[in-house]
Parts: C-alpha cells; structure tokens; sequence
C-alpha cells in the first residue's frame, strides 16, 4: 500500500493568508494530479495529505509531527511560513527529511554544509536584494548611474523585512545611493505616515519589502500620495494577484521581483485539460489557475518531482525513494532549458542547478509589472544580483550558525 | 419549647385565602447550579389585593422564592425544576421579567441594585420604561415618588453610586412604582431604613394597597411590623413552607412570638439581657 | 521643520483618526449596552465587506442593491446573536461574555471565508481616492477625497447615536442594563430586544466601516485587523462615549502619525504598532476611564 | 455514589488544607503523576510527545502564569506573549554570555527578567482596570515585540532577527530527545503548578483574590494594593517566562520574536477563560481545548473526507461555536464544569 | 445588668471633621470620641453620614477639615493600610465581601496583617507557612463555630444569602482581632431572633475581648440595649451625644430620626 511517494502539504486556507495558501497549495496538488494521470513518477504515485496551519507556527509543527510518519514516511515538506519553517528547522534535520523554502526563510540556509536538509530553492532574500540593485542600476542606464540615487527601503517591520538589509546597506556604500529605510508596523493597513515621508524624500525608486494587507495598501497609499507606482519595485511575496487585485486602480503599472515569468505554459493548460476537466482541480476557482501563486505551487512541486526523479536515477527508477534518498535530489538537480521545455515549463522559472554549496541552486529573478490586468514580465532575461556579495554574507552568517549549534560543516555524501 | 405543630398548624388557621389567588405558587422546586437544591416544594397564594408577607431566616428561600416568580432566578443559574407559577390565572414561569413587568408585576430586589452610573432621577425614569407615557404622566409619577421620598428628590442629579445606602434603598422602591404595577415584590424593603421611615414605607404600601388595590408579596425580617401591616403570612425554614396563617394569628403564635418578634410570654427581653444563643436550639433543624 | 509637510502629516493623521473612529463606534455600542468589549467587531467588518462584494461579484448585482441586502444580513446576523449566544449569557461575568464573542469571531470568520472564499476583493466606491486638486495646487498639501469624505460620514453616524442614546429612553436602558443585568429585567428593560437592537445597529456600523476601509485597503481577511486600530481609540475616548471615539480617533491618528514621522526616524521606526497604545496608556494614568467615558465608581 | 467522600473524616486542619481534601482526587492525582511520567514515557510516540504534550504542557504554564494574574489577581491582561517572549530571550542571551552556566538557571533567569518587566508594566494597573488595563496591556505586547526586533543585541545580531535555542545540557546530559524534552517539561510544570497551587491556597494567594473581587475593602483589610498586584505581575510574568523559555528551547528550537506575537497572547488568555479563570485545573483544562480541539476538528474533517476549503473554515467555525456552547453550558469555565459534574457524581443515582 | 468590662480613657478622638463631596456635605464640622472598651452607636436618618463617619475614621475618606486623634496620634487623616495596621478593622453597609472566595478564605484574609511568612515560604508550604497557616485556621474556625456558619464554610460567599454574608462579613472583621471594630449596620436583613444572637455576639466580643465596638444600627432596640453612648447625626450635623436614654429624650432626635415613638 505505500507503494506511493508521500507528501505532507502544510498547508493555511483561512485567515489572513489563505490566499496565498490556497494558490500556492493548491497548484502543488494540481500539479500531482496531473502527474498521477500521466502515470506517477516512472510509475510512482503520488500521494499527500493536507493539514491546516492557519500560518501558526505550533499548529504547523504539529502538523507536520502528525503528517511525518504517514505513508511511510514524508518524501520533503514545504511550509511556505517562515515561522512554522523555523519550528521545524531542528526537526527536520532530525527526522532527516528536506525542507524546501522556495523564496523565503533564512537566506544562509542555501550552505548545504551547514544546513544538508534545507532547500531555499531558486533563490533567496539577499539574491533578491542582490537583484533589484542590479535591475534598478540597469534601468537607470547602469550601475555607476545609482550614484547619489534615493532608494526607499519600505520595509514590514519584522525579521522579513530586515532580511535585505546587510545586501541593501553593502549595496548603498558599493555605488553610492542613498538608502533610506521605513519601517511599517504590522499589518500595515494605515501607511499615511510613511508614504508622506516618501512624499517628502522624492526617492528615485521604492523598494517595497511587505507582505500581506501591506501591499495593497501602499499602492493605494501611494496613489493617493501621487506616487508613481512604476517607481515601486516590490518583493515577490508582494508580487501576487492578491496584492493587486484589492488595490485596483492604484496597482497599475506597479512592478515586482518574481522568479516565475508570467505568461502560460504548456503544464498550465495540461492541467487545464487533465486535471480540471476530470472534475480534480484544487481551485474552486478555475481561473486562478496560472495566477502568481499557483504557478509557484506548480514549480514548487515540478521541483519535488524533479528531485525524486534525480532519485530514482541513481537509487533505482520506478522505486519508492526514502526521504535522504530525496535530500541526495534536491542537492543535485539540475533543471535546465531542456528539461523545463520536456516539463512543459519552459522560462516558467529559471534554470536550477544546486550542489552541497549551493541548496539554492539559481538566484536569479525577474520583474514583473502588472497592466491593470494581468502581470506582464518586463525583463526579458533573468536577472543575477552580485552574487559573490550575497555568497560572502551567506558563508559568515551561516559559520555563526554552525558555531552556536555546535554543526561541523560538512557536506552529506 | 414548643413542639413541631406545624402540620396542624396551618389545618387550624385557614388553610387558604378565601379569595381567588391572583399569584399562585404551587409546589415549586429550585436548584442552583444544577445541583443546589434550595426549595423544597414550596407553595403560596396572594389573592388580589392582599398584602402577603414570606418570613424566615437567613437563608431560607425568601429571596429565591421571589426570584422564582419574578423569572430572575434563570439569570443566576437556578432552574425551577417543579412546580408552576401562575399569575392572574395565566402560566408565568416562562415568561421575561419584561414581559411580567408589562402585565403589572414588578420586583424590587433585594440588596438595592440600583444603577450607580444612573443618577437617581434616571434611575426612576427607567422604572417606567414599559409604560408607554406622556412626558407629564412621567413627571407625575417620579413627583410621586418624590413625594413619598423627599431625600430622594434633594439627591435626584447625583450618581446613584454615590448615594448612602438608605437612598439607594429608597431608589430602588421608588423605581419599582414608577411601573405603576398592581403586584409588587418586594424583597427587605425596610433593610438599612431609618426607624420613622420604615413605617412611612409601609404605609406606603398600605396606602397603594387601600387605593390602587395593589397586591403585594413581601419578603421581610422585620416581622413586627410586616405581620402588623400583611394580611397573611408564610413562613420558610430551609426551603420548606413551615407555618402559613392570617398575620393576626401568626402574630398571636407563642413560637412566632419567640423567635420571630423576640417577645416570649414574659415579654420584650432585653437584647443585652439575652444570655445565650437561641439559634443552637431551633425546632426545625 | 517645514510647516506644509507638518500640517500635511497631521490632517492626515486626523483623517485616519476618523477612519479609526468608525470602527470604534461599533465597539462603544456594544460596550455601552452590555459592558462587553466585543472581540467580534473586526471579524463584523470583515464578514459585511465580503459580504457586500460577494453579492456583487457573484451574483452580479449593484452596489446599490448589494449595500441594502448586506444590511439585511448584518440584521439577521446581529438578533441571530443575541438570541443564540447573548441571551443564555444574561448576568454572567464580563469575561465570559467577551470570551462569549471571541468565540463568535471564529465563527464569522469561519463563515465569512466559507461563503464567499479567501481570495481579497477589490471593492470600488463611486468616491476617488485622490488628492484635492485645489489644496494641492495652492497649498502642496495632499488631502484625499477619499477621506474627506468618510469623515463625513463618520460624523454623520456619530451624530445619529449620540441622537439616539441621548434623546431616546433607550439610551437610558442601555446604561441601565451595562450597570446591572438583574436590575435592569426586573425594572421591565427588555433586555433582549435591547441587545437585539444595539447589534443590529453595531453590525450597520461595521457595513459602514466595511465599506470605507474595504475600498480603502481592499476586501481581505486583514480587514479584521482594523480593530487593532480602534483599541487605542477606545481606552483613550472612554469605552462607553460616542463623541469619545471620535475624538480618541483624531488624537491618535494625528499624534500617532507626526510620531511616525518625527520620533520614528530617531528610533528606528515602525512606532505605530506600539505609540498609540503607549500614548493611551499614559492618558489613562491621568484619567482611568478615558475622556468621556463614564466614571468609574469604586466605592463600598 | 462511586464519588462519595462519606466517611472520610478530617481530624486535623492540615488534613483539611491538604490540595485533595478527598481522597478519591488523591489516588486520581496519583494515578495521573504515574501515568504522565512513568506510562507515557514508554508508549508514546515522538509525535505525541513533541506535537500534543509538549506544547500542551507549555501552554499549560503560560496559561497558569496569566490565570495568577487575571483569574486570581483580577488583572487582565493581552501581554502574555510578551513576556514569554523576555523569558526565551533572555534565557537564551543569559545561556550565550555566560559560559557554564547551568540551564535551569539560565531558565530561572529568563524568568526573573521577565518578572521585571512584569513589574514595570504593571505599574499602571493600579490606576488603570478592567478592560482598560487590558488594551493597555497591548502596550507590553507590542512594545516588547518591537524591541526585540530593533535591538539586534537580543538576538546576537543574527542578520534574520531569528535565534536558536541552545543545546540543553543538564549535568552534562543532553536533553534532546522529544520524550526526554517532555520529561523535563513536565517536570517544570508539575512543579510550578505545584508552587502556584501553594500559593494560590495560602495567604498570597488570598491577597490577590481579595484585590480582584473588592480592591477597595482589601485595602481596609490590611493588604497593599501596590505590592499585591505587582506581586502578581511578577510571579505571573516568571511563570509565562519560564514558559517562553520552555516553548523556545524545548518545543520549537528555532524562534523569531514575532512568534511571540498577540495571536499567542489571545489564545493563553482564551485558554484561561474557557478553563476557568481562577483555577489551576483550568489552566490545564483550557490548555487542553485550545491545542487538542483543533487539531481533533482537524482529524475529524479528514475523516470526513471534506473538501480542504470547506474544512479549514468549518473547523473554525466548530471551533468557535464549541466555546460559545461550553460557555452556556458553564460560564466559569471547564474547571467549574468539571467541579459540578464530580458534584453530581457524589449525589449519583439520585438527582440531588 | 453586670458590668464586668471597665470603659477606660478615650482612644479615638475626632475633632471638628467635615467632609463634602463636591456640592453634598456628607459631614459639617463633627466632633466625638470613643472611649476604650464601650459599644459607642452612630445612629441617624438615612444619608445623615453615618457610614460617611466611619469612612473617615478607617481612612477610606479624607476630611477635608478636622482632625483624627488615635491612641494619642494625631492626625489629619487616617489611611486605610494604616488604620488595619494599628488595630481598626470593619464591616460595611453594601456588603463588600469577597465573592468568588470561599467562606473560609474570606474569614482567613481578615489575619493576614498577622501572618509573618513571606510568599516564597507560602509558595513552598513548608514548615514555618503551614504551621502558622494552620495556626491562624484554628482561630478563624473558632469565629465561624462562634457564628454558626460551618456548615458553609466551603461555600462561595457570591452563592450565600445576605443575611449570612453579613454574618460572614463579621467574621472577617473579627478574624484581625482588633481593638476597634466598625460595624456599619450589621443586623440589616435579620429577623429579631438573628438579632438577639449577633446583640449577644457582639456584647461577648466586647466583653471577653475588650475591643472597642462603633456602631451603626437603625434598629432602637438594639441601640438603646447595648450601646454605651450614643451619637446622633442629621444632615451631616451631630444633634445628639450622649447615654441611649439622654438621646432618647432629646426632642432634637425624636423630631429627625425617631419619629413616633418605637
Ligand atoms: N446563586 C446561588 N447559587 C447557589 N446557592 C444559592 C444562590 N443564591 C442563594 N443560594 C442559596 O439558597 C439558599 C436560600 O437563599 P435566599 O437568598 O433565598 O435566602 P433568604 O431567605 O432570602 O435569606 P436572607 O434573609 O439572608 O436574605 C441559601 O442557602 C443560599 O446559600
Ligand atoms: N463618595 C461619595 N460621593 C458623593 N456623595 C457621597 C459619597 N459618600 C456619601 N455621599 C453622600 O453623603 C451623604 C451621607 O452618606 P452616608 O453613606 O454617610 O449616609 P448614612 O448616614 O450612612 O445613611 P444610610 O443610613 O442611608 O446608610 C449621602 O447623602 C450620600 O449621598
Ligand atoms: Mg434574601
Ligand atoms: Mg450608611
């Protein structure tokens, strides 16, 4: 009976972020789905079994206690929560189960020395920072051009939002803009104050750093403060549908990081007609299908897949893998071009290729801008940030880790 | 000391008012918090027009009993679990208090309650919420009860919180009548009343009694004076009617007498000449 | 310093005040009429914002149409209340009647997100949220429209309820029955029908302030977090005021914002979460029961 | 019947003050004691222990740190978290700077740290009450918060304002299995609840009622309203530091101060109310109802098969309909419930 | 009537107290002492500021004029720790007991100005904090044998009737072993024969402990049978001081408070 591959989905689908909850897990599934009608994974299925969190770190860890030893045993887990991902931090490596955090959680995480069964997949916070200095110097005709450029950090007052913060500072001195950080309480939904200090600094460029209610509200804040939304250059948790939608009008021409490219792909429109014709979609609402988080649902779970069929190549194809087995998959694959256009995904996100250093495996992103509509991809390819500053800031940050822990780095054969 | 003739007792005397009862308690049982049994089976009558006094002691049931027919009881958790109680010959056990207070029945609760962030002219005005009233018919009222109360009128604008225990007493009376109701409740009316006007509240009872053919069920400890102004009596003991008789012949009884008006045979003793405790040798235990 | 920008931050900060004032009010109503804070409140707005969209996105229907029917439905949904959870918690401890509405929160906001989904709204009011052209132009200050016009309804809601409670007999009971459940029923106070009364009408005022900060942030479960914003509010204008919030609604938002603005900087910001309640905090060491509430009698 | 205390006769007054004045609870008590630290060990599982009992038992004590304050001492308060949040804090700088220092000390630490942040916070309490303390009382939560994430010394700098709990070492013996993190908080907890209960059925423990039923004739009485509250804060804000602490180091390891947001500070206090405020019972009972019934809701969703949408808000909504109905079935909680169902028990078969 | 207590020197002295609360003058200008070891009655009509009296002489209200003179202390005011410290404890008119505490409980915290352990040793119960809790168990027993309340001394005070509340408060008074005892109608809601006990209660009180009894009642008989001295009040205005039977003549104090003879 535990012929299929098990995994856990942690997932929210009420309170404040079941939106992003529900997109983001339910393209996962979907993506299952559609896996299983074609057959499994060299004839392994897949199987899951959901929990709701509510985004509570100790509701999560539970779920993820209860859900561990199912089935036979969890193949990775996801939480997208970087409250439940740190509750879980110590058991997973435990439990010998890889965690992926696709684009969240600690950044020093992609050292696979320290952290073997932790996967921040594609690319982290510092990449992203990274990133956006690199698109904001290019859009101002290069990077010697940021030179005595204001830049606004806007930023939710919290571990998140102060995550950027060395690479942005590091940053500011290297070319000489200036960056000025506000800070907003949690949740966000009064925002007067600081888009009236923006008002009052006339920055060159925002960085949007929020989450949640946040969002919405600084681009309706920035309206009415008459602050052009193509200056605004948000995070990619800022950069969904649910953020736009609500702030109507005033999202017009808004831009964000992202590391999915907007647009369809041959996987979209096979779960179009395989899943959702059978009556199996996830999503009550079918046109949520292709939306931000979705798509990151379904690469989420390509990447999975992907990982367990890395597996299976070198511990036996058609079997059913263990979850180090697993672990082996995430830290050697290797997504290319190629792979994405058999996949069906071709460009949906970038090229992945991750090592023992490197758990991350890309850090490369693009930008986003939404019409009023629908996001269009405005940079054409992807974009890497100065990678050897992220690389050295992850190496320290990372050695501090090991040295309280007590963790001889190592790499896991 | 007299031995229980409680039985026979309430055979002697007549058993029932003659008139039809206008309140009628039969055999009611109450339970508080679903496991304290508190009355017994108690059962009484009030015809119309009669002033009927509930003695006993401390913690008899008083209290309970009228809070059992005023429906406030279900607000503190005790259940009538027994028993009915009908009002001018209608069911009323189920009804809301604010439905009782329309159809004329008011209670004044024991221990004042009065609303302290009321000042006491608000206080009374709220007494006659469920009467649907001119402004001058309003003024009329409270300048009844002002009448009845002149303390109450010197301290009409202050809090009610704020007022010496008397006043809030007097309030909540006053309150009570501005419903203009033809049965009250009254529970310890005379509790922390000045001598003199004790009196004067009885008579106010008596007055509305004579003129408006208000009937009333009194709870009280002042037995003296209630027997002197009620026209039938009950007495509780642990939740149980032990005595019930006309209030002369309550008041003629040799045990009343002795523990409930303190004079024995030899008359009024002293308080200070009291030698021992008397409650060690009660009757009904 | 510069002066426009200075008025700027504090009409402003006045302005959210206001938007912050409309969501106490739904607290003070409950307050005044039971002496229980209700937890409820932002899971109310939440539920009749969402409400008011889903009719219009899913059933297609205009606003003009979607708003009276919503209204129907916070009604239902506030005599449903009282008659379900209030009415078997008469005289019970002030804890257990808030616990009681914490209870309720779940519920709705189970229910909200069970009728109409989790996705957020936008919610389109035929009012533009942009600055006034003329202060801009003559002065450089930015006022929205927006805004201006919600503190216009604010203070029409608050004129209506301090109507209410000081010129009807039911503004009476309502204190009577926040002193002394007993006394109150045995007085004839109905209190039910009271309590029915006062939660149908809180539940207009969370429409009210659904609608305002629905199209303001959006239609969204954070929606519920607005309530945060009205605590503040609340122990500074007294729980039991009307006109209290309003103008605990202005002091806030005003002092909260130039806090932001001129004290933040030196701190390290995102003051807001913490100033409003830190500045509350200090009033009440001054005055125990807010500006206007009602005082507090400790007396034996 | 089976619960009749007929027959046991009390000859002495420290028999009568005895915690389980009958002896039914003792050998119940004593049963449990046996169950929870000789039983559970060997049948449970890792899930249990580090998902339902760990947690439970943690949020038993915060919940019994906030009981001593509101349900005894009549302060409300939405701060809890914040001072759990010193507490782990604390612990874990105290446990960083000073080399050797034995864990529990470094706990007991934590603990007097967020008692003087207790302190300090309560200070307004004796002006301020009811309701109004309690929104004031959001300060601390949000205040603390704040801090712990602008500071960056709190958190030894770490670039994502996160910290990791130590190693737990006890005598050099590593604490870290889920079941010997279990054991060791269990037996903090029992022996809090254990100091709490002495507390609460002592003079101390008077005091604080006295100040929360009648402030006013407490003091005539002879108690001081300043020390009896502040004392209450503290002791209250040791237990949910300790509790912090335990929550940090043996529960999720790896915490960032927004875990420690007003979210947690509303289900402790939700805990208290639906246990029973004013009960060391109904800290545990409440506990209990707030960690295990959602996730038993959520079992039973599953069991059902229900669409995971539907599920997750139909949960809630149980979830919030089973308070309001525990709450009309007993408004003072489960403790009281419990009390009055041994009440019937002892009068059973007869009605009363 | 034999008279085995001896009324010593005067303990408590007040001069020319006035008290008002904003535009209310609850008391004018009232000058009375109270001797050592006599049952000393405040007796009035309704809001005359009896209960207003004993308030100031406890501390729980400041006079605006007027001094306190305590066991030769002087004094502008008294306050409400102080006042429990040196010997002044009381019950009140609006019962003011403890409700969710148990009837045992409520009597106990009337000894805590007694008890010497410190909440450490409470918390731990170890040796000297039992011993003397159980110490202070064994007096507090003897009050509720003394007021017949042991069949409710579990019970929650919030569940009792008045009349046993009352009884209860008194206990808890009692329980300080004071030296002066303030008792602010404690017969209200009792019937003759609770009367006669709680009369007899609080005679043996004065008598075999010698404490100093002040005492409002508005029941004359009690007053005039067990009261030493007696002081009247009206409007916050003393009309009245003397013996129970100098009052009693008083036309002053027939006119305001008697009324028809009783
Ligand atoms: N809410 C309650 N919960 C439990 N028991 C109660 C409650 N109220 C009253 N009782 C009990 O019911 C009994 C009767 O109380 P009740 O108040 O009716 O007495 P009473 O005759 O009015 O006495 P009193 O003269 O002292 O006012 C008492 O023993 C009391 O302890
Ligand atoms: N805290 C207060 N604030 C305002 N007025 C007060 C206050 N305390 C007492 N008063 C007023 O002072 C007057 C005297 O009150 P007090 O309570 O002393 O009367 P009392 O003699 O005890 O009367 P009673 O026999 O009715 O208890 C009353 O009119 C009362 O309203
Ligand atoms: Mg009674
Ligand atoms: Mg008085």
């Amino acid at each position: 009976q535990t012929s299929e591959q098990y995994i856990p989905i942690l997932s929210y689908r009420v309170g404040p972020y079941a939106a992003g909850g529900s997109g983001f897990y339910g393209g996962a599934i979907d993506y299952f789905n559609l896996i299983n009608a074609k057959g499994g994974l060299n004839g392994v299925k897949i199987s899951w079994e959901e929990c709701e969190t509510e985004y509570n770190p100790s509701r999560g860890v539970e779920c993820y206690e209860r859900l561990k030893k199912n089935n036979g045993g969890a193949s990775l887990v996801e939480p997208l929560s970087t409250g439940i991902a740190y509750g879980i931090l110590d058991r997973v490596a435990e439990d010998k189960i890889p965690m992926t955090t696709l684009g969240y959680g600690r950044s020093d995480a992609a050292n696979g020395k320290v952290f073997p069964y932790i996967f921040p997949l594609i690319t982290s916070y510092w990449n992203q920072a990274a990133a956006m200095t690199k698109y904001l110097g290019d859009k101002s005709g290069g990077m010697e051009k940021l030179k005595g450029k204001k830049i606004v950090h806007l930023y939710h007052d919290s571990a998140f939002g102060k995550e950027p913060l060395p690479v942005l500072e590091a940053q500011a001195k290297q070319y000489g803009f200036e960056l000025i950080k506000i800070p907003v309480a949690h949740p966000g939904n009064e925002q007067q104050s600081q888009w009236l200090q923006i008002r009052q600094a006339n920055p060159d460029y925002v960085i949007l750093w929020g989450w949640g209610v946040m969002n919405a509200v600084a681009l309706k804040t920035a309206q009415r403060n008459g602050f052009s939304r193509d200056k605004i250059l948000g995070v990619w948790w800022a950069g969904s549908e649910e953020d736009t939608v609500p702030a109507g009008d005033a999202a017009k021409g808004y831009t964000t990081m992202t590391f999915n490219t907007p647009g369809n792909y041959a996987v979209l429109d096979e779960i179009r007609t395989k899943v959702y014709a059978a009556g199996k979609g996830n999503l009550s609402d079918k046109s949520r299908v292709g939306s931000v988080y979705h798509m990151r649902g379904v690469t989420a779970a390509m990447l999975w897949t992907e990982a367990i069929l890395k597996a299976q190549e070198k511990f036996g194809k058609g079997k059913l893998m263990t979850s180090e087995q697993i672990r082996w998959g995430f830290e050697n694959l290797d997504v290319n071009e190629a792979r994405q256009k058999t996949l069906g995904a071709m460009g949906m996100f970038p090229p992945v290729k991750t090592s023992c250093e490197d758990h991350e495996g890309s850090g490369a992103v693009k930008v986003q801008q939404w019409n009023g509509d629908k996001w269009i991809a405005v940079t054409p390819n992807w974009i890497v940030g100065d990678k050897a500053l992220t690389r050295a800031l992850l190496e320290e940050s990372s050695a501090k880790y090991a040295a309280e822990k007590k963790i001889t780095p190592g790499c896991l054969k | 000391m007299t031995s229980p003739t409680v039985a026979n007792f309430s055979n002697a005397s007549p058993a029932a008012p003659a008139t039809p009862a206008y309140l009628s308690v039969n055999n009611i049982e109450v339970i508080y918090d679903h496991v304290i049994l508190v009355l017994k089976g108690i059962s009484l009558q009030v015809p119309q027009g009669k002033i009927v006094a509930l003695l006993g002691a401390n913690g008899a049931g008083k209290s309970t009993t009228l809070k059992a027919i005023s429906t406030l009881l279900r607000n503190e958790r005790g259940d009538i679990t027994k028993g009915d109680i009908s009002f001018k010959g209608q069911r009323v056990d189920h009804l809301t208090p604010n439905e009782l207070v329309k159809r004329g029945l008011s209670q004044v609760m024991e221990g004042r309650h009065c609303f302290a962030h009321l000042s006491i002219e608000e206080n009374l005005l709220t007494g006659a919420y469920t009467r649907q009233i001119s402004r001058a018919e309003l003024k009329e009222s409270l300048e009844m009860v002002y009448h009845y109360f002149p303390r109450l009128r010197q301290r009409r604008s202050s809090l009610a919180g704020y007022t010496s225990g008397g006043e809030q007493q007097m309030c909540a009376i006053g309150r009570a009548l501005m419903a203009k109701p033809s049965m009250i409740l009254l529970d310890e009316p005379s509790m922390g009343i000045a001598p003199q006007l004790v009196e004067e509240i009885f008579e106010i009872v008596k007055s509305l009694n004579v003129k408006e053919n208000v009937s009333f069920l009194l709870a009280e400890q002042n037995t003296n004076t209630a027997l002197r102004y009620a026209d039938f009596g009950y007495i509780l003991e642990n939740g149980r009617v032990v005595m019930e008789g006309d209030a002369k012949d309550l008041a003629a009884n040799e045990d009343v007498k002795e523990f409930y008006l303190g004079v024995s045979s030899a008359g009024r003793k002293s308080f200070r000449e009291m030698k021992f405790y008397r409650r060690r040798k009660r009757w009904l235990a | 310093m510069n002066i426009n920008f200075f008025f700027e931050v504090l009409i402003g900060g006045l302005l959210s005040g206001v938007m912050y004032a409309l969501v106490a009010l739904g607290f003070v109503l409950i307050y005044k009429a039971s002496g229980v804070f209700n937890f409820a409140q932002g899971a109310m707005v939440f539920f009749a914002a969402l409400t008011c969209v889903g009719l219009t996105e899913q059933f297609g229907l205009s606003l003009w149409l979607a708003i009276p029917l919503t209204m129907l439905v916070m009604v239902a949904l506030g005599l449903a209340i009282e008659r379900i959870v209030l009415r078997p918690l008469v005289n019970q401890p002030e804890i257990t009647l808030f616990m009681a509405t914490i209870g309720l929160t779940f519920f709705i906001e189970g229910l909200a997100q069970l009728l109409w989904g989790s996705q957020p709204h936008q919610l389109k009011l035929p009012i533009e949220d942009v600055p006034i052209e003329w202060l801009l132009e003559k002065y450089n200050i930015i006022v929205s429209q927006f805004d201006v016009i919600a503190a216009l309804i604010c203070a029409l809601l608050v004129t209506g309820l301090a109507l209410l409670f000081s010129k009807t007999k039911i503004g009476r009971a309502l204190r009577a029955v926040a002193d002394d459940h007993q006394a109150a029923l045995a007085v004839g106070i109905p209190l039910q029908q009271i309590w029915g009364i006062v939660w149908a009408v809180a539940g207009f005022v969370a429409l009210v302030a659904g609608l305002l900060w629905g199209a303001r942030n959006g239609v969204q479960f954070a929606l519920t977090f607005v309530a945060l914003k009205a605590l503040p509010v609340l122990i500074l204008g007294g729980f039991t005021s009307v006109p209290g919030a309003i103008v605990g609604g202005l002091i806030i938002g005003a002092s909260e914002k130039l806090a932001e603005v001129y004290i933040g900087p030196l701190v390290g910001g995102g003051i807001e979460g913490w100033f409003p309640y830190v500045l509350a905090l200090l009033f009440l060491l001054v005055r125990p029961e807010g500006l206007f509430g009602e005082k507090i009698i400790r007396r034996i | 019947m089976f619960y009749r205390e007929a027959g046991q006769f009390k000859s002495s007054y420290a028999e009568d003050n005895q915690i389980f004045p009958i002896r039914q609870d003792r050998i119940a008590m004593a049963a449990l004691l046996a169950l929870a630290f000789l039983v559970v060990p060997l049948i449970a599982t890792p899930y249990t222990f580090s998902a339902i009992l760990i947690p439970f038992l943690i949020f038993s004590l915060a919940a019994l740190g906030l009981n001593i304050l509101t349900g005894y001492a009549g302060q409300l308060s939405l701060g809890s978290a914040a001072f759990m949040a010193v507490g782990a804090f604390a612990s874990y700088n105290f446990i960083l700077r000073i080399p050797g220092i034995p864990l529990l000390l470094g706990f007991v630490l934590g603990g007097l740290s967020a008692a003087a942040v207790g302190i300090a916070f309560g200070l307004p309490s004796l002006r301020i009450r009811g309701f109004y303390l309690a929104a004031a009382t959001l300060a601390t939560q949000f205040f603390v918060v704040w801090c712990l994430t602008k500071i960056q010394w709190f958190t030894n700098y770490s670039s994502s304002g996160v910290i990791t709990a130590q190693e737990m070492l006890i005598f050099g013996y590593s604490i870290n299995t889920p079941m010997k993190k279990y054991l060791l908080t269990l037996s903090i907890v029992c022996v809090m609840a254990l100091l709490a209960k002495n507390m609460v059925r002592s003079n101390v423990g008077r005091s604080w009622m006295a100040v929360r039923d009648m402030d006013v004739a407490a003091e005539v009485i002879g108690f001081r309203l300043m020390r009896t509250k502040l004392l209450a804060f503290a002791v209250s804000s040791f237990y949910c530091g300790i509790a912090g602490a335990l929550y940090a180091y043996a529960y999720l390891g790896t915490v960032e101060p927004e875990a420690y947001n007003l979210d947690l500070s509303f289900r402790i206090l939700f805990m208290i109310i639906i246990g029973g405020v004013g009960s060391i019972l109904g800290s545990f009972l409440g506990s209990a109802f707030i960690i295990l019934l959602p996730i038993g809701l959520n079992l039973l969703a599953h069991a059902l098969s229900l669409p995971t949408n539907v599920a997750s808000n139909l949960e809630l909504m149980v979830f919030g309909a089973l308070i309001i109905f525990f709450l009309i079935v007993e408004p003072h909680g489960l403790a009281r419930l419990w009390q009055i169902t041994k009440e019937k028990l002892r009068l059973w078969p007869f009605p009363h | 009537m034999t008279q085995t207590r001896k009324i010593g020197e005067v303990i408590l002295d007040l001069q020319g107290i006035s008290l008002s609360f904003g535009g209310v003058k609850a008391l004018t200008n009232i000058s009375f002492n109270v001797k050592e070891h006599e049952i000393r009655a405040i007796i009035g009509p309704n809001g005359a500021g009896k209960s207003s009296m004993l308030n100031v002489i406890n501390g729980v209200y400041r006079p605006q004029l007027g001094e306190i003179t305590y066991r030769g202390v002087q004094r502008k005011d008294m306050n409400t720790y102080a006042a429990a410290k040196s010997g002044i404890a009381r019950t009140f008119q609006n019962i003011a007991l403890f409700k969710g505490m148990s009837v045992l409980d409520n009597i106990m915290t009337g000894r805590n100005l007694k008890m010497k352990s410190n909440f450490l040793m409470q918390a731990l119960y170890w040796g000297p904090a039992q011993k003397e809790e159980i110490a202070h168990r064994e007096k507090v027993e003897e009050i509720i044998d003394f007021l017949e309340i042991q069949h409710i001394r579990k019970t929650p005070v919030g569940r009792l009737s008045y009349g046993l509340q009352k009884r209860v408060e008194l206990g808890r008074a009692l329980a300080a072993e004071p030296e002066i005892l303030l008792l602010d109608e404690p017969m209200a809601g009792m019937n003759v024969e609770e009367k006669q006990d709680m009369s007899r209660f609080i005679l043996d009180v004065n008598d075999q402990l010698g404490t100093t009894i002040v005492l409002i009642e508005h029941d004359m008989g009690v007053v005039m049978d067990i009261s030493d001295r007696v002081v009247v009040l009206d409007y916050g205005k003393k009309i009245g001081d003397g013996t129970p039977d100098e009052v009693l003549a008083n036309q002053e104090v027939i006119n305001a408070y008697l009324g028809v003879a009783h």
